[in-house]
């Protein structure tokens, strides 16, 4: 039993309403494009799409500061998006051409981004949180007001590396922002046969942690609770758990037979979907029309098609780099 | 899951599930766990559709735990049960080496003898699909530098299929690495159904240069040597199996015929197991060395996603022949 | 502010009673003999004593069956004495003889014996959690009605280890009972340096699981609790933590110069000694004379003595050895 | 702490004492953390006082957290600031390796060079002290194998005192292991104040056989070399100090000198780090030997308490001396 369809006002002037929306619109047009590409031998390795998921990255990831520093995992290309890394450098990334942002070195699962503070992309389930910590801990020490973002999946928090940096982050009261993205399984495994208690602010509050549970499917939602979470850990309050509660309507990634879950169970998710939900309420509150809506998605597909453009365009990293950059260059010290 | 247009024609992905459910099948006390495999099917689908044939019980899908499941395969086996645990890739299995490692390898021993840890842990490795450094790494060799466990690289559709019961007859440890890059890759399954663990095999035989490699790179020195006998040149291949404990009589019976060796190795150069095979050569073959011995390993760079410079980074035919050359020409 | 000393009636008949006083006696005297012959160079390596937690190891082994598994840390000699094994052959193994219990190769840290099913000794902090959980789970398949108990610190609880196996143990209901022996300190860390929650209780709670929390200064209590816990344990209600406050009245190990807490803490914690306030009870209430208590010493004081006669008339494993049972001989198959 | 009667006489602990206090006193953004670095003064006393002199935000003392605090401190130092983790011993190493291997080695390739993770963690290593098999393990070699990071391993005063400043000055992660059987040697500090941490020393020249080693075993070389002087045996004795990368050239040069070599490593002999050094000297010195290299490593068996079998297990003055005059017979 899901709960029902996000409703009601929307308490955003129609600009930032719009931005919500369209980042909304290109983070799912860009991934089915890259699910196509996928299929065309264009993107290869792991793929895990963020489709159903585009309320959290987007209502949160605006909640942010320029400044904070954002951690995430390898179902990343949302955040690195909203966070402003051009989508054509994610593709070109995806590509593994030179003109991505870790030159093609790192593909889908490692985008990172040194002018957004975006430290990337570990495929490592759980491996990013204590990074995070330590980031905090930088930041705490040098009296910055910048915080930490982040996030991880439900999987995560059955790592001991979970249970470690939630504790440290507690009691050296780091400023982090824990963003669980709750979609309910780690690739095959529910959240009921992973936690014995699968109430994860129930978990994280066992640390002495601020906790905040909200609904992951509504980007309203997510951005008031984020904006409320943000200022909190910024205050110096030390570090806040905030749970989205939400759903990946795709495969795990491009493996995925999807054995372990319903049909039913998908399309009924889907009737919450992040994206029509919201323009529905705009419409409704007369902040959009259907045909702003058509050329708005125009607009991302176009972006879109650009994107590929250029990572079709792009270009390899020479061979003879091959062992560049596995050690910093002298001088090349930060 | 046999291919049925020619009964004896399987696939390694499906000669380690039939061993798999043979296993489950003989003995009670077997059981897999690990992350998704049982709901999922198993991540690269070896433990497909076990689940169903033998329920949640013995096909146990774990939490994100690598660290505790290891560590209840231990448990599990010295409480009379023979798991086997699958961790889903060398990669993870960093988080649970303290166990391997530190409680594992060291029980029969530091007990004085009284108690054994039969535990067999299954875990995929290597490169080769573009899935970047993080999910790329082959630390097989590594392991093989442990006391008080076994580890094994099947190559071969033979080994895939009946290591693993030879695994669970081990009263000690045993780490079984299947390549990643193999799955998919079909033949023969011999009529003979058992295999030993301690010996490594000559795949080709051959008298100019012996080529000793293990796992993934197998096919690669067999392309290799196919593409030499064109051009005259004999080699051969000894594939090492077990990489702990090393068969060293056979590396040095290779190398007593052929005068000449390269070692391949998808571990990185600087200390992988092809160290340790030369070692070996230089401490028990030297003399019949007509060159040094070479070797062609991966590349000490973190794996790139970037095909082409993944490619590049990683051991190949093409590679194993020009290393195979520049060592008869060396030796004229 | 600690709790005053345990007093009140002692619910045993006076045999029962005695054995508790006598094995916490002979845990006492075998230390403190143990820290001399380190003086002398007869026992090496580290050496960690449990003098002061007495209490804790008698009154929750003595709870225990014969065929139940035990794991615990390298803290142990109290374990594995009031578990069964000889004293001798615990002062051998200690002296790195051939007649220990591990031949010599364990020592202090690493009692093992498989008659008592003690299955050792793990001086990795936490690394005995994951294993007494599979040997819990291996009972639960094999439908034994057999429990473990698994002992460890205070220090063990922020380790990834602890967080992993607390879950996989209540969501698997397996039959282990975890014992921590909460004395305050893990090394020089106290506890509030270590946990933002120092309410061990609480934590294990967080996982769904059970929980008691007892004076581990008084073997009464300690008895009373773990007879509770194990039989909820073994009548298949899953696994349960019980914490045990305690203290350790020595150093952590024969190397700590104890900067970090205060004489005038041990000496109040002293008070509260396990074995003088226990015999004082039984004194009181007349199931104990001052002659008996000193008679009861003085036995003690002799299997300390043969003890160490045993183990200096020991021998050596022999060089030939060296690379025995490295792996376990063919055909030596359990 | 120097020692007053003789001011350059310093004890191995005092030297990474000197020199820890004095990165914290140069640099803001230096701080150590690790269990037990403040109150309890460090597990071997190195960080004594410290937490005195520059309080608990910059000497933290952590749970027993070392995925954890391994991993913060990655995140640290991409923060701006430049900490020190102390990972209490290479056996609690295990914990924390995923962090190591898997996120601080890969950061600055797989980004693309934008971050680099100027973290050191320094960790005690090796036996020798019947702490037992789980307290005695002799990791760095193994570490060694690792890309994008570097590997040192001190043993001597100067470089005690030293190579901590060379490894904060590293723009990448720098792993230090300092051998728990040295922290009471003593020495004379020499005045000159720095060391390099890329190049492999002679610590004693000789012309007839090259004993290559590092970290604990070097003094056992030094004393090996020193009774075969008596004997008109010269010994050289190379200190690699820096496992990783490796000085290729030194070895290759004391080869040369010498044409026959010992190589001394507590490791397990398989896969231990002299099995890559054996592989360099095959690559690259191969004609010069007089003889197949031997080797001198520590037994394969999780080391045992008991004080003869430990000293059994381990490479000692006698075995190097063994090895040195098989090894001429050999040649002859
Ligand atoms: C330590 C580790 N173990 C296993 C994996 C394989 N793996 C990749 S994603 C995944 C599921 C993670 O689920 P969750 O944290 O819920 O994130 P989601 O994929 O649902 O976004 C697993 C098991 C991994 N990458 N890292
Ligand atoms: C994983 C690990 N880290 C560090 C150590 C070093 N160490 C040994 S005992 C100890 C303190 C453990 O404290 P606690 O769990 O409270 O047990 P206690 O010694 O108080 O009985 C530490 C840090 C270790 N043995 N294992
Ligand atoms: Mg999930
Ligand atoms: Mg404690």
């Amino acid at each position: 039993m899901i709960a029902p369809p996000p409703s009601g006002p929307v308490p955003y002037a129609r600009d930032f309403a719009r931005q919500l929306l369209t980042d909304m619109l290109r983070i799912r047009r860009m991934e089915e494009k890259s699910a196509e590409l996928y299929g065309a031998g264009k993107i290869r390795g792991f793929l895990h799409l963020y489709i159903g998921e585009e309320a959290v990255a987007v209502g949160a990831l605006h909640a942010l500061q320029a400044e904070d520093n954002l951690v995430t995992t390898y179902r990343e290309h949302a955040h690195a998006l909203v966070r402003g890394m051009p989508m054509d450098v994610i593709m070109a990334e995806m590509y593994g051409k030179r003109e991505g942002c870790s030159l093609g070195r790192g593909g889908s699962m490692h985008l990172f981004d040194k002018r957004t503070r975006l430290f990337g992309g570990n495929a490592i389930v759980a491996g990013g949180l204590p990074v995070a910590a330590g980031l905090a801990l930088a930041d705490k020490m040098q009296k910055t007001d910048r915080i930490t973002a982040c996030f991880f999946g439900d999987g995560a928090v059955a790592e001991g590396a979970f249970h470690e940096t939630m504790n440290l982050a507690a009691l050296w009261q780091l400023p982090v922002l824990f963003c669980c993205e709750n979609n309910r399984y780690a690739m095959g495994t529910a959240l009921e046969r992973s936690e014995s208690q699968t109430d994860l602010c129930a978990k994280a509050a066992s640390y002495k942690m601020p906790t905040i549970k909200t609904d992951g499917m509504d980007v309203v939602a997510v951005h008031e609770a984020t904006r409320e979470a943000q200022a909190q850990v910024r205050s110096g309050a030390g570090p806040l758990f905030i749970e989205y509660q939400t759903y990946r309507f795709r495969a795990h990634s491009m493996f995925d037979a999807e054995l372990y879950r319903s049909k039913a169970e998908v399309e009924e998710w889907k009737t919450r979907g992040p994206i029509h939900t919201f323009s529905a309420r705009l419409k409704q509150e007369g902040k959009l029309s259907e045909e702003e809506f058509l050329a708005l998605d125009a607009e991302v597909n176009a972006e879109v098609a650009a994107a590929v453009t250029f990572a079709e365009a792009g270009t390899w990293e020479p061979l003879e780099h091959m062992l560049a950059d596995v050690y910093t260059p002298a001088g090349g010290q930060l | 899951m046999i291919d049925n247009t020619n009964k004896k024609r399987i696939s390694y992905r499906d000669a380690l599930h039939d061993g798999l459910r043979e296993a489950l099948q003989q003995d009670p006390r077997v059981f897999l766990l690990g992350e998704d495999v049982g709901r999922y099917g198993g991540t690269y689908a070896v433990s497909k559709n076990l689940l169903d044939e033998f329920g949640p019980e013995r096909i146990r899908d774990t939490p994100l735990s690598e660290l505790a499941f290891v560590g209840m395969g231990i448990g599990a086996a010295l409480g009379g049960m023979r798991p086997i645990v699958e961790v889903m890739t060398v990669n993870f299995s960093l988080l649970a080496l303290d166990q391997i490692i530190n409680t594992a390898a060291i029980y029969h021993h530091m007990s004085g003898g009284q108690f054994s840890v039969p535990l067999v842990i299954r875990m995929s490795t290597g490169a080769g699909r573009q899935v970047a450094a993080q999910h790329s790494n082959s630390f097989e060799g590594w392991f093989a530098h442990i006391p008080g466990i076994k580890i094994l690289a099947p190559a071969t559709i033979d080994d895939a299929r009946h290591m693993l019961a030879a695994a669970l007859a081990d009263p000690d440890p045993v780490l079984l690495f299947e390549h990643a890059a193999l799955y998919n890759m079909e033949g023969e399954l011999p009529a003979d159904g058992s295999v030993d663990i301690k010996s490594a095999k000559v795949r080709r035989a051959g008298t100019d240069v012996a080529l000793i490699t293990y796992g993934g790179s197998l096919p690669k020195a067999l392309q290799a040597a196919e593409a030499l006998a064109q051009e005259n040149i004999s080699a051969e291949v000894l594939d090492l199996r077990v990489l702990r404990p090393l068969d060293t009589g056979a590396i040095v019976a290779s190398v007593r015929k052929c005068h000449r060796a390269v070692v391949i190795d998808e571990g990185w150069r600087s200390g992988s197991l092809s160290a340790e095979v030369m070692a070996r050569i230089m401490e028990q073959a030297f003399f019949d060395l007509d060159a040094p011995v070479a070797r062609v390993c991966a590349e000490e760079v973190p794996i790139p996603y970037a095909r082409h410079l993944e490619e590049a980074a990683l051991p190949q035919p093409e590679k194993i022949i020009t290393a195979v050359k520049a060592l008869l020409g060396e030796s004229a």
